[in-house]
């Protein structure tokens, strides 16, 4: 049902081009807000932005490959209890799934949203971001997008958009084609939903059609993440076999509770491991250390990161924030997206496929797991 | 302020320390850290261990206690108690440690006990600290209790209620209150005669104005917590209003439909409106309805079949005809002509054939003078409406327009009214005096009739509108031939139309068509045509028939008497060419056929076989190869829609044409089909003409079902119904039967169409005769109620549903159900009850299954189903004393000679009173055989056992077999629970027993309470057992209702959920989650909010919060780790 | 009893497991005794984060005991139960834990001998698999 | 004072051999009420037991070796006991000391010398299949034919076993055949109480299949059926075991097997006690039956678990049992009534019992005893 539309790019500025289609979205009054990555004041860093007035777009740089924390995060401190006002908001498809589990959680809205997406060709390590914006500047975007569509593999992508099999989501109300398509010279933008093609026919966009090579492009970035997907996991299945393994694992883990900050479905208030269940007596201490001869501090390290899997494996997305922010670079993603990779198949259940699927733990059938209990 | 523990551990006596050393365990928690006392005692739950632990925490200065000895489940609340008196909060400092059933009993080695209690021990020290204050929340008690069965338990629990002066509802299944033990005559061992003590109790629990009854209901669902419960009752349809029954049972007498009684064991019967037994609380009637039986649903005009066949049953045929006319104005007709679909509907097909329905309904026609019924009043209206036709359906239409009241004129083309069934139906059919007599019957209401005016011609719809009329009918029927389409067809002379023959014949205007007649076609038209040319004097009549005699159209018996009547039938032939000389028809050219694919009316096509053809001499050739409305009347400013077969287009359900205030129905709308169709629609359009006449909206209008919607159950066909022979009417001889038109079947004689209607299955129960409405004086019977919703709101629950007997059918070697003469015992106790089939007459049945002669000797067999593994491995408790009961009044009753044997394997006489009367019933002569009966049979070894029963068992006493021949052999069948036993736990929170029964919380200590607070159990449904231990049951199941009733208020449980809204994101998950809806989301706030009042602390809230805001006070995370640390440290 | 027993935590529901443990007592049904109760109120109220605390702090085996589904006494808490239990089996598998280390069993009031019977085949079970590597390992 | 006194050390010895059930009945005597026995004569099994609760002697008496291990009273126990184990263990201990009544003491020495009950040479074992070219048992061959020895030694019987083969063949069922070294099966001798025998007979027949690598066994007696499924899994013995007629049944269901010659004849079918009340197989051969075309199946009134014993069972094929006592006497004649022309049995026991009450009534004319692979042979277009 996607009816795209055309915007005009004039030499090659894309972002001068998305400039008009966002303040085009203001001015005709679609949504009264903006929320998408702009510039920082010093030119490098990008973050996202809440923009009402369509003179403050001049920074704007959505489709820089770089988010410092889960846009769904931000955006779900905007939408928990349901905005007055509508918001065009442009989200990868990780935060748009991320987003979704959070609508389920009732910590966002889904109404008062446009959410604008687009083919994901995956984000860079902070480092390597930084190095391609000092060579390529304002360009940065496009920069980064030729050497995907050449195929570069240098690019020190994330570790998570490597093995990422959602690069699009036909649930988003507005999706940018960049797989197979040629953004430089026009950028096409797709109706997924009511509410996206009625935001495209009240710009009055000119008709367009899907990119001719873009679903045979799509599936091939899907089926090569997949299969980095698959060895991945099998990887980390061998990695962490074994409790001595998976502490061998996050040997080096200081308990900073970092991967949980940044984790967009991890939605506690206050984290339970930072509530006095766990602030053990000292006496409790003193009587491990009787029974097994010694123990290690900070404790309930191996028990916190299991915690967290039977908390949210269901839940996981496989963003990469955890990875990122931890100050110890450990394989946190690799650990709960092998996690994710045994709990989301044994209840048939995909996080951010659609808002009407119920959360797993807050349903049963009558007869299920009948093996489980011996029946 | 540092924690400050006492810790006691219990011997139990030999129970712990028989196998942990208390002592050990003692001295290693006395080295944990916070324990202040550690000791150990012979009983802690005796007083003084409690007075131990209460100076202890006053002068030790404790803050906590904790008690490992037996399972919780037992003590707690002793111990509880104990630290409140001591002043500390019960559930803050107290925790119990199981060490008894967990541990000493439960573990063979000393060591292995003892490591066990401490690791247990250690748990509880670790856990107490973390417990915090909490008070019992108090809620207030609804003093109304629900009693759930109204047998001996149930009234005697809600006698107990009302006299300490709370209201009490007692619910019962049945009609009637009195359970059991009202079936039984006598009871052991005292001998009373169980009417006489169970009358008073039912009296009193009907007049009791602390008692509310609800009987024939049911409890449907059942929510909330005790105190404050609420019950949904559903209060089922009992067709008797039972404040104005007084309970004559004159509408007894007059029902037709007879049933077996549940309360005689099916022994005895019952009408369809029945009262259980004549000494029933309430007194009134109730009548038992299923689904509409299957004919009343076949019927297109929705007769009520079973009803008119019952009063025709009972020869009260006035009755029958006017229950018929309420849907058909004509029966004596319908008697003649209907093609019964009823009848491939009936169930009787399932024994033998289906009931003569069709002929039943002319038997009574045939006996009823319609001048003779009274006139109905008629309330007068003026609007007018013009009927145009006098088929069957003006004719129904006509009857039902002038009872609502309107002035109807009748038109018709013809000179006689009636339309088809004048001028197409031969009168060796329907004779036209029947057709006069109904006729006039409708014309008598004041129906004005004009014959020989022609719609189109001497008048036109238009016209009709000027002289007034207010609506029209149409019902101009389907009159026109249809053409075979064959050369020959139209120019020759000797062709003509069945349609138009059978007209001039039954107008007297016709004659012979001929010498040698062909009659083309397969429908009734068809063998009416050659059957009337017959009889105008043709000498021979082929019928020709393109397809075989399966596919005939004709109805059955129809072909049968044309072929009697020497009518030739070619089948597999089809009309080719008239062969005429000089303007005559001299021959008939036809094919054979064969039957090929089939067409779109799913009947295979015919074929013409190559160079089959051949030629039949005759000098007549009749067409009956359908009909269809002649609507050359209709003019074009008439702007009449017509369908494509020039039928009129109407609304399906208000049978409106496109004209306005213009109705139709019959073959005018349908093309040709049965009268009972064409009656019915005309039955349906005068309502739609009613509703448009007095300007209510058609548009919305719905035609009222003439059957409510069904439940899909009607009566069993009880087992062993003898099969009998289908009525069949007589017919007039064959010769000369062809020369005259004088009605073929003389119909069913009287005493064959009684006993035919006796055949009826009664499917649907109550047959809704109307018989009783006429019979009750008080007007008390309302066929139309329907069931109604009670919701009721109480404080406490007794459940008092009884029990069941096994059926012993499976068991094939006692021959129960093979043999006539084997009984159970509840079977046996109708036989002695006065109200019983045999009036408290001791008798044995014949073959034929009447009770007759009394017993010589009689078998008691115990054990049936108890004590078996293999059916019910308890002992059922009461077979014993019954089977003694049984022994004496068979002595009593039937005489001092009569032998009776108990073949048994244990004498179980254990109560008051017991042992005596089991002394006494010996000293009678009752012979007591030690050994469990294993065979019944009927296979005599000698004279003297011939036509006896002989029960064969090894008496283990003498160490032989004995065969002893025997006329009764009665089945001391087990109690077993109520088949739905699990629903109805299940309903009220209970779990049952390996037993099957419902589960009490604790054998010995609480016998009728159960897990589910405030809901009690009492009685039989708890597990077998006498009256006396029944009643004592009762009486402490009211004890405990009124305890808390009296209390007016109720210790709940405090340790519900809260949710710490720091800490909670507003998921709403655990709102989800809650089985009880105790969950509310305070949408300012953005958090979730437990209602204390309606939680019930299941935690399936606290374990899904993964922050752990919600918790579940006195399970708190910090407390359930801490135990979990102290058991492995 | 030897250290190398294994131990087996078993978190029991009031109403019907707990019950049925009373019941093998009264009835003197001897059984090992490997396994220690923990009394819950229903088999829905056991957080699987117990279940990871238990094994961490050297459980051989968990079992969790419940009604028979649709006797709950809180009409569907062991339905809730046993999908908990079914995710935390998953993720636990991937760190070695076996199959039968960890159990989920309905067994109802009046059912002493199937708790007795529960308790043996599990002990033989969870013997059979030895020590757990946390209780060896030391993992924190 | 003339009394008894107790001597448990007996009532310890029997229970120890597998009568431990003895402690727990309540002497309610249905067995002996339902024990076919006492259709001819007392017995009772319960006096046996009481004698057995006390040790007191008197167990030993010839009633003992009554007992033809019908079932009939097992099923029917109020308390489920093992009646027949029971007895059972009291005919090991009077083999332990040699007191075996002498009808018993041939079958019991042929078992254990030549590995069959009939004392016929081990070498002929397989004589009966003459010129039928069995395949010899093998990697590939799906089932095990065994051959029981009453097939293999008595005459009568073998003509039932060569009709079986041709009609297996027929249905296309793929089997093969031990040699010599195969022996009896032992359920008659361990119910006779030959223990030790029978563990003989075990181990050489359980080493022969372990070698053989035989999974799945298709047997013509029930006898060997039960001892297969169930003595022998006593022992660790894990087969898949299936009676000729359930084989049969699913072949006809499968369209392997279509007799199609009408036979034209009224049967009865007698229940094996082995085949229906031990192990509750009734319906297959049933169906057998009906898909014969043109067989009249009737019922006699005592059938499926309420049929009656042929007597041949437990060693009272060799019981010396007057003729006015025998079982087989009883049955024939209630077949008799039913009108049948053909008894069809599945037993060769029962074949056996049969054909000698049908001689000792002298109605081989009106009753022909017929096994039921014989009836399909007859019904069967043989190429």
């Amino acid at each position: 049902m996607t009816n795209c539309a055309k915007l005009p790019v004039e030499s090659g500025d894309v972002n001068d081009a998305l400039r008009g289609f966002f303040s085009g979205l203001l001015e005709q009054g679609v949504v009264q807000a903006v929320f998408l990555p702009m510039r920082q004041p010093d030119g490098i860093m990008v973050m996202h932005t809440l923009v009402r007035d369509p003179e403050h777009l001049e920074g704007l740089d959505p489709l820089a490959p770089v988010t410092p924390t889960s846009a769904a995060r931000l955006l779900s401190s905007l939408t928990f209890r349901k905005p007055g006002y509508r918001i065009a908001a442009f989200l990868r498809p990780c935060d748009y799934r991320a987003y979704v589990e959070l609508v389920k959680l009732k910590q966002a809205d889904r109404e008062q949203i446009l959410v604008v997406t687009t083919d994901c060709e995956g984000r860079l390590e902070p480092k390597a971001f930084l190095e391609l914006v000092s060579e390529a500047g304002d360009r940065t975007a496009m920069a980064f997008h030729e050497r995907c569509a050449r195929g570069d593999d240098t690019l020190q992508l994330l570790q998570a958009c490597r093995v990422c099999e959602h690069p699009a989501h036909e649930g988003a109300d507005i999706g940018l084609r960049l797989f197979g398509a040629d953004p430089e010279n026009e950028l096409v933008l797709c109706g997924q939903t009511d509410a996206g093609a009625e935001a495209l026919e009240a710009l009055g966009l000119e008709e367009a059609g899907e990119p001719e090579g873009r679903s045979k492009a799509l599936q091939a970035v899907i089926a090569d993440r997949t299969a980095k997907r698959d060895a991945m996991i099998e990887e980390y299945r061998d990695k962490s076999s074994s409790f001595a393994a998976l502490r061998d694992v996050l040997k080096t883990c200081i308990n900073c509770y970092n991967c949980r900050a940044a984790c967009p479905v991890c939605y506690c208030r206050e984290c339970v491991f930072l509530t006095d269940t766990f602030r053990h007596d000292p006496e409790q201490y003193f009587r491990w250390a009787g029974k097994r001869g010694q123990v290690k501090l900070p404790t309930d390290t191996a028990f916190f990161h299991i915690t967290r899997m039977l908390h949210i494996s269901t839940l996981c997305v496989g963003c990469g924030q955890c990875s990122t922010a931890c100050p110890m670079d450990l394989p946190v993603m690799e650990l709960f997206r092998t996690a994710a990779s045994r709990a989301q198949p044994c209840f048939e259940y995909e996080p951010g496929r659609s808002p009407d699927e119920p959360l797993p733990l807050s349903v049963f059938e009558d007869r299920e797991f009948l093996d489980l209990t011996a029946e | 302020m540092e924690d400050r523990i006492g810790f006691y551990v219990c011997h139990c006596g030999s129970n712990i320390a028989g196998k942990v050393r208390v002592e050990e365990v003692r001295d290693y928690i006395a080295g944990e850290p916070g324990v202040a006392v550690a000791r150990d005692n012979l009983f802690m739950c005796s007083d003084p261990g409690q007075e131990m632990i209460e100076t202890d925490i006053r002068e030790q200065g404790l803050n906590r206690v904790v008690v490992a000895s037996c399972s919780p489940r037992m003590h707690e609340r002793t111990f509880r108690a104990a630290c409140q008196r001591a002043g500390l909060n019960p559930y803050e400092a107290f925790h119990m440690v199981c060490i008894r059933e967990h541990c000493s009993w439960v573990t063979e080695d000393e060591n292995e006990a003892t490591k066990k209690a401490i690791d247990l021990c250690r748990a509880g020290i670790h856990r107490v600290p973390l417990q915090y204050p909490l008070d019992a929340k108090v809620v207030p008690v609804n003093p109304n209790v629900l009693v759930v069965g109204g047998g001996i338990a149930g009234m005697q629990a809600a006698l107990d209620v009302a006299s300490a002066g709370f209201k009490a509802t007692v619910v019962e299944r049945q009609p009637t209150i009195g359970g059991h033990m009202l079936q039984y005559d006598k009871t052991f061992p005292t001998l009373d005669c169980a009417s006489c003590i169970g009358t008073p109790k039912m009296v009193s629990v009907g007049q009791n104005p602390n008692i509310e009854l609800l009987t024939y209901s049911e409890v449907e669902a059942v929510d909330g917590y005790v105190g404050n419960f609420r019950v949904r009752v559903r209060k089922k349809a009992r067709y008797v209003n039972t404040d104005s029954c007084t309970g004559c049972g004159e509408c007894a007498e007059v029902c037709p439909v007879t049933r077996p009684n549940e309360w005689d064991e099916g022994l005895k019967e019952r009408k369809a409106v029945y009262r259980s037994f004549p000494q029933a609380v309430p007194i009134t009637f109730a009548i038992e309805k299923k689904d509409r039986a299957p004919c009343v649903l076949a019927c297109p005009a929705g007769i009520n079949v079973q009803g008119y066949v019952q009063l025709i049953g009972q020869g009260r045929y006035e009755d029958a005809v006017r229950l018929i006319m309420e849907r058909l104005p004509l029966p004596g007709v319908l008697g003649r002509v209907c093609p019964h679909p009823c009848e491939a509907q009936c169930r009787r097909a399932e024994v033998d054939q289906p009931v003569s329905i069709c002929r039943l309904k002319r038997a009574a026609a045939d006996r009823v003078d319609l001048q003779s019924l009274p006139k109905p009043e008629i309330e007068e209206r003026d609007e007018r409406v013009a009927v145009v036709g006098s088929g069957p359906a003006g004719l129904s239409a006509a009857y039902y327009l002038r009872l609502k009241g309107y002035r109807v004129t009748l038109f018709e083309a013809l000179p006689l009214l009636g339309g088809m069934l004048r001028a197409g139906i031969p009168d060796y059919r329907l004779p036209p005096e029947v057709l006069d007599r109904e006729i006039d019957y409708i014309l008598g209401l004041g129906v004005e009739a004009r014959t020989e005016t022609r719609l189109g011609l001497d008048f036109t719809l238009s016209d009709l509108k000027d002289q007034g009329f207010d609506a029209i009918f149409l019902g101009t029927g389907a009159h026109l031939g249809m053409k075979l389409r064959i050369p020959g067809e139209d120019e020759l002379d000797g062709v003509v139309d069945a349609v138009d023959f059978l007209r001039e014949v039954n107008l007297g205007r016709g004659g012979a068509p001929g010498r040698r007649a062909v009659v083309i076609g397969g429908g009734n038209v068809a063998v009416d045509a050659a059957r009337t040319a017959l009889r105008m004097g043709c000498e021979e009549v082929r019928i020709v028939y393109r397809r075989t005699r399966e596919e005939m159209p004709a109805y059955e018996e129809e072909i049968e008497e044309a072929l009697a009547e020497g009518i030739e039938i070619h089948y597999l032939t089809a009309p080719v060419r008239i062969q005429g000389k000089d303007g005559r028809v001299t021959g008939f050219d036809c094919i054979r056929t064969e039957l090929g694919e089939p067409d779109a009316s799913g009947r295979r096509r015919p074929v013409p076989v190559e160079g089959s053809e051949f030629t039949i001499s005759c000098d007549a050739v009749i067409p009956a190869v359908g009909q269809r409305p002649d609507v050359s009347w209709v003019r074009e400013e008439d702007a009449l829609p017509l369908t494509r077969w020039s039928t009129f287009e109407v609304h399906p359900d208000t049978l409106q044409t496109g004209l306005d205030g213009v109705f139709a129905a019959g073959d005018a709308v349908t093309g040709p089909a049965t009268v009972v169709e064409a009656v019915a629609a005309g039955r349906r359009a005068a309502d739609a003409l009613h509703a448009y006449l007095q300007g209510g909206d058609l548009s919305s209008w719905e035609l009222t079902p003439a059957v409510p919607e069904q439940t899909g159950e009607w009566a069993e066909i009880p087992e062993g119904t003898a099969p009998e022979a289908r009525a069949e009417d007589e017919l007039l001889p064959v010769e000369g039967r062809a020369a005259s038109f004088g009605e073929v079947s003389l119909g069913l004689v009287e005493a064959e169409a009684r006993r035919e209607a006796l055949r009826c299955l009664n499917c649907g129960v109550c047959s809704e005769c109307m018989a009783c409405v006429e019979a009750c004086k008080v007007g008390a019977i309302d066929h139309s109620a329907r069931d109604e919703i009670v919701d009721l709101d109480v404080g406490s629950i007794i459940l008092a549903t009884g029990f069941n007997l096994i059926d012993p059918t499976p068991m094939t070697r006692f021959g129960y159900g093979k043999y006539p003469n084997v009984f159970t015992s509840l079977e046996f106790e109708r036989l002695t009850n006065a109200t019983g089939p045999t009036s408290g007459e001791i008798l044995v049945r014949d073959a034929e299954g009447r009770f007759d002669r009394p017993p010589e000797s009689v078998a008691i067999l115990h054990c049936i189903g108890s004590r078996d593994v293999n059916y019910h491995e308890y002992c059922s408790r009461v077979c014993c004393m019954y089977a003694l009961k049984y022994a004496h009044l068979i002595k009593d009753r039937v005489g001092e000679q009569t032998a009776v044997y108990n073949f048994y394997i244990d004498m179980r006489c254990f109560g008051k009173g017991y042992e005596e009367f089991m002394n006494r019933v010996q000293g009678e002569g009752v012979k007591l055989v030690r050994g469990k009966a294993a065979l019944v049979t009927d296979k005599a070894e000698d004279p003297e056992e011939e036509g006896r029963l002989i029960v064969i068992a090894e008496d283990t006493i003498l160490g032989k077999m004995m065969r002893v021949p025997v006329d009764m052999v009665l089945l001391c069948t087990a109690m077993e629970p109520r088949e739905d036993a699990l629903d109805v736990a299940r309903m009220f929170g209970l779990s049952l027993g390996r037993d099957g029964f419902f589960l009490e919380e604790h054998p010995k200590l609480e016998p009728v309470s159960t897990a589910s607070a405030g809901v009690f159990v009492a009685g039989a449904c708890q597990g077998p057992k006498d009256i006396p231990d029944t009643v004592a049951q009762a009486k402490g199941a009211a004890g405990e209702a009124i305890s808390l009733s009296a209390f007016g208020k109720v210790e709940v449980s405090p340790m519900t959920s809260f949710i710490d809204p720091d800490l909670c994101s507003g998921c709403q998950t655990c709102r989800e989650l809650c089985a009880y809806s105790a969950i509310e989301f305070d949408a300012r706030r953005g958090v979730s909010v437990v209602n204390e009042a309606k939680c019930k602390g299941c935690g399936s809230c606290a374990a899904h919060c993964p922050s752990g805001a919600a918790k579940v006070s006195h399970f708190t995370d910090r407390q359930v780790f801490a135990e979990i640390e102290g058991l492995m440290a | 009893m030897s250290e190398q027993e294994p131990i087996i935590v078993a978190f029991v529901c009031n109403w019907c497991t707990f019950t049925a443990a009373d019941l093998a007592g009264t009835s003197r049904q001897k059984y090992p005794p490997n396994v220690r109760l923990i009394r819950m109120m229903c088999s829905g109220m056991v957080d699987p984060k117990y279940v990871l605390k238990a094994f961490f702090e050297g459980a051989d085996g968990v079992l969790i005991g419940g009604c028979h589904p649709g006797d709950c006494h809180y009409i569907n808490g062991n339905y809730k139960a046993r999908r908990r239990v079914a995710l935390t089996k998953e993720v636990l598998a991937q760190y070695g834990l076996e199959e039968d280390r960890l159990w989920l069993r309905w067994i109802g009031a009046s059912e002493g001998n199937v708790f007795a019977e529960t308790i043996r085949e599990m002990t033989e079970k969870v013997k059979a698999l030895g020590p757990t590597e946390l209780k060896k390992e030391l993992v924190a | 004072m003339d009394a008894v006194t107790p001597f448990l050390e007996v009532t310890e010895a029997i229970k120890e051999l597998g009568g431990e059930d003895l402690e727990r009945c309540m002497q309610c005597a249905t067995c002996t009420g339902v024990c076919p026995w006492n259709l001819v004569r007392y017995f009772s099994p319960r006096g046996i037991i009481r004698l057995a609760q006390f040790g007191l002697e008197g167990f030993e008496s010839e009633d003992l070796w009554r007992c033809v291990t019908c079932n009939n009273c097992v099923i029917h126990c109020p308390r489920g006991l093992r009646i027949i184990d029971i007895l059972r263990a009291m005919r090991m201990m009077m083999n332990e000391t040699g007191s075996v009544p002498p009808s018993l003491k041939g079958p019991l020495g042929s078992a254990s010398n030549r590995g069959n009950p009939w004392s016929g040479d081990p070498e002929d074992r397989t004589a009966w299949a003459e010129g039928l070219e069995i395949p010899p048992f093998e990697e590939g061959v799906a089932h095990l034919f065994f051959t029981c020895c009453t097939q293999a030694y008595d005459a009568r019987n073998q003509k039932a076993a060569r009709a079986l083969v041709r009609v297996l063949r027929a249905a296309g069922v793929s089997f093969g055949m031990l040699t010599e070294r195969e022996q009896c099966c032992g359920d008659a001798v361990r119910k006779m109480g030959g223990e030790e025998v029978f563990g003989k007979l075990l181990e050489n027949n359980m080493g022969l299949f372990e070698e053989k690598g035989v999974r799945s066994i298709l047997t013509a007696s029930p006898h060997c059926y039960n001892a297969f499924t169930k003595d022998y899994a006593e022992f660790g013995g894990d087969y898949r075991v299936r009676h000729y007629t359930e084989v049969l049944d699913e072949a006809i269901d499968r369209g392997r097997l279509t007799p199609s010659i009408e036979l034209g004849k009224t049967v009865t079918y007698h229940d094996p006690c082995y085949l229906g009340r031990h192990n509750q197989i009734y319906e297959p051969p049933r169906r057998v039956l009906r898909a014969v075309p043109g067989l009249d199946l009737v019922e006699m009134e005592r059938n499926r678990e309420d049929s009656l014993c042929c007597g041949g069972g437990g060693g009272g094929l060799w019981n010396e049992v007057p003729a006015d006592e025998r079982f087989a006497v009883l049955r024939v004649r209630e077949a008799l009534e039913t009108g049948a022309e053909i008894l069809a049995a599945a037993c060769p026991y029962c074949i056996i019992m049969f054909e000698d009450a049908v001689k000792t009534l002298g109605k081989e004319e009106e009753l022909r005893v017929v096994d039921i692979a014989e009836l399909v042979l007859d019904s069967l277009e043989e190429a």
